[in-house]
């Protein structure tokens, strides 16, 4: 679906609506997670009956409608369950333009047993191999929005 | 891989975050035949086209295809004087980035002569605290026209 | 109707900003205080709530898909989990009618509405027709002025008129713990504030912006009888569309209102309104709306919407109480006030009401509305 | 079920293209409209209620319903909008059947749209609300969703990319012989295999296009659908399964609600044979290489076992599994009435009216599936006779 630039000559048959909605998202019990980034750290929500993890945070367990409220540590290592990379622009909806993508992007399990997905430091994803261990390398601290893009991208462990 | 030891969570504040997103979007917006001709109408003529149901002889602008209570097709054009009767107006005097003007203006619903339904469009050319409900009202045509609904600055009273 | 639907559970939040809150945390404390209600749990084998109904717009909680990342918090996991793009009414309506269809036994139905992170009027305007009506810069607001200067320039209503209805919700709000605005206006007050958009002054509009959810529990007959002592039937529901170019229509009259009332008025077997309707729940989003709907639903003749106001029979006490909540006018979000209005019209006939409860109440009329200057009205009848 | 029971008496759907400039989006609509009406010999005083269903934020509106409605001669009815990500027309569906099985209406319309090429560019990508500073980092889309759902179906299966370009010939083999469908392009296996890579394994041709179309359905009460037509298509169950965000396509590669969904639809209608009891499949693909696992958890296919089907030349119109004869969301996808189409062309297929890709012999039994969101599904049982 990628966006093609051409403009319509004739705005009695098809014109533009360029529109920008602002949203001031509350992140509520999220607020922790984002907190957490911020000092460089990954932590999940934890299911109080079969104790799965989730990372991004969930309210409540989706499977047994209980309340999370137990918070872990996940680490700052995992391992790799699925790389891939994205050959064509796409558009970003943040900024409005197509945007191409460098790094592939990967499924981890982190250390903690939540699976996360994160961009990879090697683009070449003939080297990414299932079960190889990456490393979370972030952002200085300054710099960090409590985002996940905090987590610059995940680098392989030598 | 040998999980590190599990650190606390406890450090991490959770007071709540609220955070500013912009979801950008560029529709482009087909107007269709039935549109099409009369915006050119109004952009090549300066005139005002009705178009006329067949079963029940309404005749609608703006003009659509289909009748919205006997679902016949239409394609029968009404050409309209454009001055009509002024059904119900208000002044707008909050402002939204969406607007077309600088608020305070007013809009108002037009029935105009010839049709069976009325047209919102903003009114202007007369002291915002002088707008009855029930003046005569012809339309303004903009000097650089381009096929919009726009290309009608407002009506005004007769 | 074939069967009957109960209501079994209701639940709201208070209706606040809430900055702090995600928009998870207010449909988990809701659709939790129904469960722990009637005792129900999500289960698949037919003992617990088969499905859910949620109300919501997607461009209001986020860019695109926003609910699908929500509803596992009212057990979409491996469930029945629709939602309906629709004021909160028209949920509960989906909702009684799959279990009239007998596709669901029991019924979640949920809405959900964070206004604090949205520009409402923005949203509004592109429920507006791309090329004709959006582009002139209209949204609800001034839609729903277009109307109210056409109604009370047709009819005679006065100013004051107008402002008797945001003074009447004020006050009934003060009996309303959830309610957000209970501040004491009079007349004056409410004619002195400043104009928005002739003839509607700013305290003649909804208050916004607004956070909140509300939770029902819907039950087939047989079972809702099982899970509480006090069911509410719904006797009569219909919805019903209308034009959207506001110049097709006479902004005077709201004939979809007629035809959805006068349906499910045929339903519960309701021949007059006001007599028969011990109380009233309708979502008047501007204070004109009360005496127009009010026309339309059939509690007094066309053009007598001021009449009913002046003649007190719509207050507290009156023949019919419009509004015993303090309705829109003191605050509830868009897309919320129709699922609302059917809330506390349960809660009346459950005699739960607290301070604003109507005594003896048996008969419940709830309302709700969407689009543009009333285009799209649902009437929900309720009796226990 | 309780409640009436219920015949598809009219479909109706527009030729999907990918741009209409000659018309606006409730125009679309109406065309479909009229396209049902006429199969269904009614007119628009028949309907007493309009079941809507769009993804609105692929649209520009919000609640785009309140625009369509005029255009589609549905004033002073009753109806609302339902909407549900990918699954919008499934819903919209289930609502159709909800409210003409609750016995308040007589002849209830469904109408399902999307016009795609107006939305390039549309309100973001999923999830803002809930997730927002976590989903909108990542280019998530049904192109990286399904990219890493083949990676992992081909690392479990052992299957290679010329089967997965097999699976997208068959599709194309049977678009081509749909009026209705988009693409028709006369693929082979080489044309796929050395088409444009979007994102390892997953080329351009593997993904759903982007359709300008619009589909409709009329569906009546038994007493009623039985005066209207002379084969009506009775619909026997079926089942909204979604996992509203439970899990992440991180979390599991192969999340997916369809085999729950069909366990449980079978299970109330007595199905014990898939393979032989449903004669025509019609099931929601986003992209061609999801059909092989699709395949499997309907029940015609072993576990991870599909794609030898394909290699063996077993899936076909006229073949031993006749899946997706009109073509599938490869060919036509134009997103909230995708799943509306399915329905559409299954109960085509019932009742023999498939012209060109009709399955040869009796279909007593269809099934047609909507998918949506990160493995989200409905399932829908249609049946010959009662």
């Amino acid at each position: 679906m990628v966006l093609k630039k051409e403009e319509p000559q004739d705005p009695a048959v098809a014109f533009r609506y360029p529109r920008v909605i602002t949203y001031k998202h509350s992140l509520g019990y999220q607020s922790k997670f984002a907190h957490a980034l911020k000092m460089g750290r990954i932590i999940a929500t934890k299911c109080p009956v079969d104790g799965r993890c989730t990372v991004p945070p969930r309210i409540v367990c989706p499977m047994h409608h209980v309340r999370q409220t137990e918070w872990v540590d996940q680490g700052q290592r995992g391992k790799l369950i699925s790389a891939f990379k994205i050959n064509f622009p796409m558009f970003d909806s943040r900024t409005g333009d197509l945007k191409t993508w460098e790094y592939p992007i990967v499924a981890i399990e982190l250390e903690g047993s939540a699976r996360m997905d994160g961009w990879c430091a090697e683009t070449d994803t003939s080297k990414l191999k299932t079960g190889m261990i990456l490393e979370a390398i972030w952002r200085p601290p300054e710099e960090r929005k409590g985002r996940v893009d905090d987590i610059l991208y995940w680098k392989p462990v030598e | 891989m040998t999980p590190q030891i599990k650190k606390s969570v406890a450090d991490i504040p959770e007071e709540p975050i609220v955070v500013e997103v912009q979801a950008y979007s560029n529709f482009l917006v087909t107007v269709g035949n039935t549109g099409n001709k009369f915006l050119t109408e109004i952009r090549d003529n300066k005139t005002l086209m009705g178009i006329k149901c067949p079963t029940c002889k309404k005749v609608y602008v703006p003009p659509r295809l289909h009748c919205p209570t006997c679902f016949a097709k239409m394609s029968e054009w009404v050409k309209l004087s454009g001055k009509g009767t002024l059904e119900t107006f208000t002044v707008v005097r909050y402002a939204e980035p969406y607007m077309p003007k600088e608020p305070p203006y007013a809009y108002g619903v037009i029935k105009l002569d010839g049709a069976s339904t009325g047209i919102v469009h903003l009114i202007g050319g007369v002291d915002l605290n002088k707008i009855k409900v029930g003046m005569k009202m012809e339309p303004v045509f903009k000097e650089q026209r381009v096929g919009s609904i726009l290309d009608i600055e407002y009506f005004k009273p007769v | 109707m074939a069967g009957r639907v109960g209501i079994v559970a209701v639940a709201q939040t208070k209706f606040e900003e809430k900055p702090g809150l995600h928009i998870g945390e207010l449909l988990y404390q809701t659709s939790r205080d129904v469960m722990k209600q009637t005792g129900l749990e999500f289960k698949d084998d037919g003992t617990g709530i088969d499905c859910t109904v949620a109300s919501g717009y997607d461009l209001m909680s986020g860019p695109g898909g926003a609910y699908m990342f929500l509803g596992y918090v009212v057990g979409a996991w491996q469930r029945e989990d629709e939602r309906v793009i629709e004021d909160g009414s028209m949920a509960v309506y989906y909702g009684a009618a799959q279990i009239l269809a007998g596709h669901a036994d029991v019924a979640l139905v949920v809405g959900y509405s964070k206004e604090t992170q949205i520009d409402k009027n923005l949203i509004e305007c592109l429920s507006m027709d791309q090329v004709y009506q959006r582009r002139i810069g209209l949204d609800f607001v001034s839609a729903a002025a277009l109307q109210a200067m056409r109604y009370t320039t047709k009819y005679g209503i006065t100013p004051e008129q107008l402002a008797k209805v945001v003074v009447k919700a004020r006050k009934n709000a003060k009996n309303n713990p959830y309610a957000y605005c209970c501040d004491s206006l009079t007349v004056k007050d409410v004619l002195r504030s400043t104009m928005l958009c002739d003839p509607i002054r700013v305290q003649e509009a909804k208050p916004t912006p607004v956070d909140g959810a509300c939770a029902l529990i819907l039950a087939s007959e047989e079972k809702a009888k099982k899970l509480t002592k006090k069911p509410v039937w719904i006797t009569g529901m219909s919805s019903c569309y209308d034009h959207h170019e506001l110049g097709y229509r006479d902004l005077a009259n709201c004939d979809s209102l007629v035809t959805a009332a006068s349906k499910a008025y045929k339903m519960a077997g309701v021949t007059n309104p006001l007599k028969e309707f011990d109380v009233a729940e309708i979502s008047e989003h501007y204070s004109y709306q009360e005496l127009l709907w009010s026309e339309g639903l059939g509690l007094c003749g066309k053009g007598e919407g001021g009449k009913l106001i002046d003649s007190g029979k719509t207050e507290m006490g009156g023949e019919l109480p419009v509004n015993p909540s303090g309705g829109v006018l003191s605050g509830i979000p868009h897309c919320l006030a129709g699922m609302h209005s059917v809330v506390e019209g349960a809660l009346q006939l459950r005699g739960e009401a607290g301070k604003r409860q109507v005594k003896g109440a048996k008969k419940a009329l709830a309302h709700g509305v969407d689009g543009p200057a009333g285009q799209l009205h649902c009437v929900i009848t309720l009796e226990n | 079920m309780t409640g009436e029971r219920i015949a598809i008496v009219g479909v109706g759907q527009t030729v999907h293209k990918s741009k209409r400039t000659d018309v606006n989006t409730a125009e679309l609509c109406a065309e479909a409209v009229e396209a049902a009406l006429a199969d269904a010999q009614l007119t628009m005083k028949d309907i007493d209620c309009v079941i809507l269903g769009s993804f609105e934020p692929a649209d520009g509106y919000s609640g785009p319903d309140k625009w369509i409605v005029p255009e589609i001669g549905a004033v002073g009815k009753a109806g609302f909008e339902m909407q549900n990500v990918g699954t919008t027309g499934a819903v919209a569906c289930a609502a159709t059947f909800n409210m003409a099985a609750s016995g308040l209406f007589e002849n209830v319309l469904c109408i399902a749209w999307q016009k795609m090429d107006e939305a390039a560019g549309a309100f973001g990508r999923g999830g803002g609300g809930a997730n927002e500073y976590w989903t909108g980092q990542f280019p998530m889309s049904p192109i990286t969703n399904f990219a890493r759902r083949t990676y992992d179906y081909m690392t479990r299966s052992g299957c290679t990319e010329e089967h997965l370009a097999m699976v997208r010939v068959k599709q194309d083999q049977c678009a081509q012989r749909n009026k209705h469908a988009q693409l028709k392009l006369g693929l082979t296996v080489e044309k796929v295999m050395n088409d444009f890579l979007l994102a390892w394994p997953i080329r351009r041709l593997h993904m759903c296009p982007t359709t300008a179309g619009s589909a409709a359905i009329i569906v009546c009460p038994e007493k009623r659908a039985k005066k209207v037509t002379k084969k009506p298509v009775w619909v026997e169950d079926w089942f909204t399964c979604h996992q509203g965000g439970a899990l992440t396509m991180a979390e599991d590669p192969q999340a997916s609600t369809l085999g729950y969904a069909c366990k449980k639809v079978y299970k109330r209608c007595g199905i014990t044979d898939p393979k032989k009891q449903i004669q025509a499949f019609e099931v929601y693909e986003p992209a061609s290489t999801a059909e092989l696992r699709w395949m499997e958890e309907v029940g015609v296919a072993e576990d991870y076992k599909a794609w030898k089907l394909f290699e063996q030349g077993k899936v076909g119109i006229e073949k031993e599994i006749p899946f997706n004869p009109s073509g599938g969301v490869t060919a036509t996808n134009p997103i909230g009435c995708t799943p509306v189409v399915r329905v559409v062309e299954a109960a085509l297929q019932v009742r023999g009216d498939a012209e060109e890709h009709q399955i040869p012999g009796t279909i007593n039994r269809a099934l047609a599936t909507g998918y949506g969101g990160q493995g989200e599904n409905v399932v829908f049982l249609l049946k010959k006779t009662l």
